[in-house]
């Protein structure tokens, strides 16, 4: 079966991409498999200057979920270029560059440089950062801020843009339409849901951040809500994520919707995961009566002609 | 570094909720050093949801085998007590880099310092160290006597001091309070983060720290187990660049 | 050790109370154990009219959670009153009444009704239905309608009343502030989270409903942190739920800032796990070395003089 | 009703991912009737999170067992495949009600229709029809021959006529083509939604129809299990109110 699919900036043998920040910028998982089998690589978050991120502990588990607080630690746009991703230009993968910061102006002269350096397809902006500027709310749950930080975005970057929306918003739908208006060519969804935990042995909270994102299984059913809500809605495709760990995920991912599926917690479950539910789409597909990846996205809303099985 | 399908040879109690699991995995063992862990799947059907880093403490190649000793503290660890011989286990391993010995010269005395489910890694290293003939002295501390295990078995490699918070077994106190480093060229240590820091602080010499921090992928792809170093990088990844690390790298 | 909590309407001998909807009426449970060990009772929506509730299938499991779409069935609050809760009189503890509507005005109705019946020690306002006077925008997700809301059945009641606030907003604390403000007397949090399901044999919804509300342990960090964060922001006190299953999640909710604790899916899988942890707080509060409950709420953000352990 | 730790006394697969589960549980076996059934605890450590609901296929009240018969269709089922021997299974039940055959008269005869996973319970009643002097037909309907299971023990019972989809055994097609009602009282049934759709609109008499549906907690407090009813309340729940109702009650 043909898995092949075109996205902006993104020509993708099969749909499924590792997610960002859980991947480092590839090396680590390129000890295990060659990096060449993903449909393409995300990155950590990068931004315009090296952060050392947040105090440990960074991590909490939950059920089904894990907490994390790493606090955008990455060496910084410039390091980032000149290291990262000029070790990935020896793989024949499109990279999404996941761009991250506190002030409009990081991520614009962030956006500009990545995009610039010519070693990117296209940038992931996550808008789940607070907004220093306008008093901490984050640009991830006001759809003004965050239709103009994709029109200031799109203004200094030649490459597509995808828009990674949070999840912690009363209107999903309404921040897709938003960034879609601004010129967004696609949308990541979703990101961390904001949690805590509390350790009841000292009273204290467990990430030393205090709050920290939400993923892995236990926050699937909101993303599959979302991304069936949002995908009905707008026009550009959508990369779906969000407790991903079988094959029959990455297929209920794109029945709601989204056009590939990024993987992010599970690789830590399981650092082969990437390639093993790359060789079991096509597979599953088959089994499940397609003949043509094409038709699986959208499926639970697109009127279909005929049911798949009786 | 690769995932194994190990299987559960045995798991014995050796103290109050200290396990030793002993698991066949021959390609493990034969890539595997002293002091660097594995990352085990503790339950099955993907439950709970993260791996748990596990010190080596032995390692038998004739056998295959490799054998883990750790106390029972939550979940993933009362999962793993539960689990049977001949289950199978899935292991991400070895992970890490060991205790440097080679710059060690035969004949010297180094001294190994344990707290708790820290002393683990020791035990192999002082296999090695022994075999290597290096003479080494172990410092082991437990909170009571119930909670001492492996003392016998270290006696077999190196002489013992123990040390128990409550004093119903050996000396009592921290084991900090009874090392000496008197003709040791260097030192390994493990154990929870106060110990190391007295560790670091107290003795006169420099030697080896092995940490702990909580993980997620154990390979160095997500950023969870950082701590902060002397070096130009400012962190060092626990999981890949450690666990252990030259005691005057680390910021403790 | 004496865990009594003194909540507006209720004088409860244990913080512990099943959570509304999870827990029928009470008779069902009344066969496993004495009703009247509980610190009180919630019982399921009661709407004006009769409803007969959505199609089946209802509910779909998910990795620690699952999702409802049962849709308010109940045989109306006139029949409520004179069955149900007439039933609940034979009791000896407070009976929360959990009220729900798509209407203003059915709201009102029926918190009158129950307010005057004598039969309920307080009522607990569900606010995650859609509002389709206000074209289907959820009571619970707009400040300013919740408001009026609230400030319309206090007008008609003069029983204590709960605002039952959904975790599907982008400001949790604006809203807990709005209900505040129009006279809540207490705060129930949080209720389901908006998920889906998809049948990828089939490509079609799961739920008959589309949708549902997701509880269980899964939401358990999405609760705590948003406990957490409202506590520090009004005075009146907090019903915590949201995937609560052993002591230790009990305390954990008291230590986010909850008065009490409420248990809803718990019930389907243990029977017995309210009264078996009524049972094991106080000893397990001990165990932490806490010589009074009251300590232990807000524990994790309240200033405490001396570390709980070491 | 009540809650109980169960022994896995064996479990067996007796046809295409269909196993026989086999537990000991004295309590639970003297108070269960044929066509109610246990609400099971599938895995460990609350994994799933919802009980599966699993019909009692036999009894033995001298050996205080029960037997059920269920088959892989998903996580649940497949974490039960997984238990052994020996292990303790969390059972709820016995829950709702069973079939009613007091009415019965002895001699008189009464026919039983089953499709797939809906004949478990449907062995017991009919052991316990026979015991009562009932002459009973079993009428069981199967995918195709690698999914049949309990023919032989049904004839020792009664006469059995099956059915299979695609022909491989028996009769080819659905088990209500082959279902005679001639000289019968009643019947029984229990199997797929459109199965008893169809029993309850072809066959001439009225029976009794067993129905699945999703549940949550097994005792009637959640709603999750509803079915229409002719009735003056217009719904029943499944758990609690059947699983068996009379069939002119329920809305097909
Ligand atoms: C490199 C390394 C080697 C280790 N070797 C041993 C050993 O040989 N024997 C032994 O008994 N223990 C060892 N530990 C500690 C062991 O990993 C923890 O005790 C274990 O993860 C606790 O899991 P839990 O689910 O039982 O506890 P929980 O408290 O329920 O765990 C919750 C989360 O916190 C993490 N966590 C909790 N405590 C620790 C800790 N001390 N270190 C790292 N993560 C933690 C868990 O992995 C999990 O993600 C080692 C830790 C590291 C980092
Ligand atoms: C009263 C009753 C008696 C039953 N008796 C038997 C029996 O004797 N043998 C047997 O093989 N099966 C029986 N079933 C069906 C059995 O409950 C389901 O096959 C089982 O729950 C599937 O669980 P799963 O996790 O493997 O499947 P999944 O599809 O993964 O389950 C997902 C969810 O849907 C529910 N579900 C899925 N299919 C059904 C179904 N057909 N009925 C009810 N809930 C379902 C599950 O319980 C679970 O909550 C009975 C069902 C009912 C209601
Ligand atoms: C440890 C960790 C770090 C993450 N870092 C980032 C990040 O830097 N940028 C970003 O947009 N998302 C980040 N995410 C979110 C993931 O990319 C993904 O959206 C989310 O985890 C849901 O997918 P999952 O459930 O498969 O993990 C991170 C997630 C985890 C678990
Ligand atoms: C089957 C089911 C039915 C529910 N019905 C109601 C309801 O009628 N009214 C309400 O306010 N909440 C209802 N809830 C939400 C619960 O009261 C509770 O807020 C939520 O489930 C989180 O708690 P839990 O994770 O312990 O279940 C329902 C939940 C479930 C699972
Ligand atoms: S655990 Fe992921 S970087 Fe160390
Ligand atoms: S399963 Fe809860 S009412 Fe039937």
């Amino acid at each position: 079966m043909n898995t092949t699919i075109e996205l902006p900036g993104m020509s993708m043998k099969t749909p499924i991409l590792p997610a960002s920040g859980c991947y480092g910028f590839g090396q680590e998982y390129s000890q295990f498999y060659d990096l060449d089998l993903l449909g393409a690589i995300t990155v950590k978050a990068v931004t315009a200057e090296k952060r050392l991120g947040n105090q440990v502990p960074r991590i909490a588990e939950t059920e089904s979920g894990m907490l994390n607080a790493i606090g955008l630690q990455n060496p910084g746009v410039d390091h980032v270029i000149e290291h990262e991703l000029e070790a990935l230009t020896s793989n024949n993968i499109p990279v999404l560059v996941n761009i991250a910061g506190n002030a409009p102006e990081d991520y614009v002269e962030t956006s500009r440089k990545i995009a610039s350096s010519g070693k990117a397809s296209a940038l992931e902006l996550n808008i789940s950062c607070p907004n220093v500027k306008s008093g901490g709310i984050q640009f991830g749950s006001d759809p003004d801020i965050a239709y103009d930080l994709t029109k200031a975005v799109k203004a200094v970057s030649d490459i597509p843009l995808y828009v990674k929306l949070s999840p912690n918003v009363t209107d999903i739908v309404a921040m897709a339409k938003a960034v879609e208006a601004a010129g967004a060519d696609g949308l990541s969804m979703i990101n961390t849901m904001v949690g805590m935990q509390i350790d009841v042995t000292t009273g204290q909270l467990v990430l030393a951040n205090g709050k920290g994102g939400l993923s892995g299984p236990a926050i699937k059913p909101v993303a599959i809500r979302m991304i069936y809500d949002v995908a009905q809605e707008v026009s550009i495709p959508i990369i779906g994520m969000g407790g991903v760990q079988t094959v029959d995920d990455v297929i209920e991912f794109m029945m709601a919707g989204a056009s590939a599926v990024a993987v992010g917690t599970a690789n830590f479950q399981n650092p082969m995961i990437c390639p093993e539910l790359i060789q079991a789409l096509p597979v599953r597909l088959k089994e499940l009566g397609f003949e043509n990846m094409q038709d699986v996205i959208g499926r639970s809303f697109a009127s279909c002609g005929q049911p798949l099985s009786l | 570094m690769k995932l194994t399908d190990a299987s559960i040879v045995h798991q014995t109690l050796v103290a109050q909720e200290v396990y030793e699991l002993k698991v066949s995995a021959p390609d493990l063992a034969d890539a595997a050093e002293a002091g660097q862990f594995l990352h085990i799947q503790t339950g099955q059907f993907g439950q709970p949801l993260l791996r748990r880093p596990i010190s080596i403490a032995d390692i038998d190649r004739v056998e295959g085998t490799l054998t883990c000793l750790y106390k029972v503290v939550g979940k993933g660890t009362a999962v793993l007590a539960g689990r049977q011989e001949n289950e199978s286990l899935n292991i991400l391993g070895p992970l890490g880099n060991g205790f440097p010995i080679n710059q060690i010269e035969r004949g010297s005395h180094v001294i190994l310092i344990g707290g708790g489910v820290g002393i683990p890694p020791l035990y192999f290293l002082a296999k090695e160290l022994v075999e290597k003939g290096i003479q080494c002295s172990a410092y082991l501390g437990f909170r009571s006597a119930e909670d001492v295990f492996y003392d016998k078995e270290f006696e077999e490699f190196c002489d013992v001091h123990i040390a128990t918070e409550d004093g119903s077994y050996g000396h009592k106190g921290y084991v900090t309070d009874i090392v000496s480093t008197e003709g040791v060229v260097t030192y390994y240590a493990c154990g929870p983060k106060p110990m190391l820091t007295k560790v670091k602080h107290q003795l006169p010499i420099q030697g080896f720290l092995s940490l702990e921090e909580r993980m997620g992928c154990g390979v160095g792809a997500c950023l969870a187990c950082v701590c902060p170093t002397n070096t130009e990088q400012q962190y060092a990844k626990v999981c890949s660049d450690g666990p252990v690390f030259p005691s005057k790298e680390v910021i403790l």
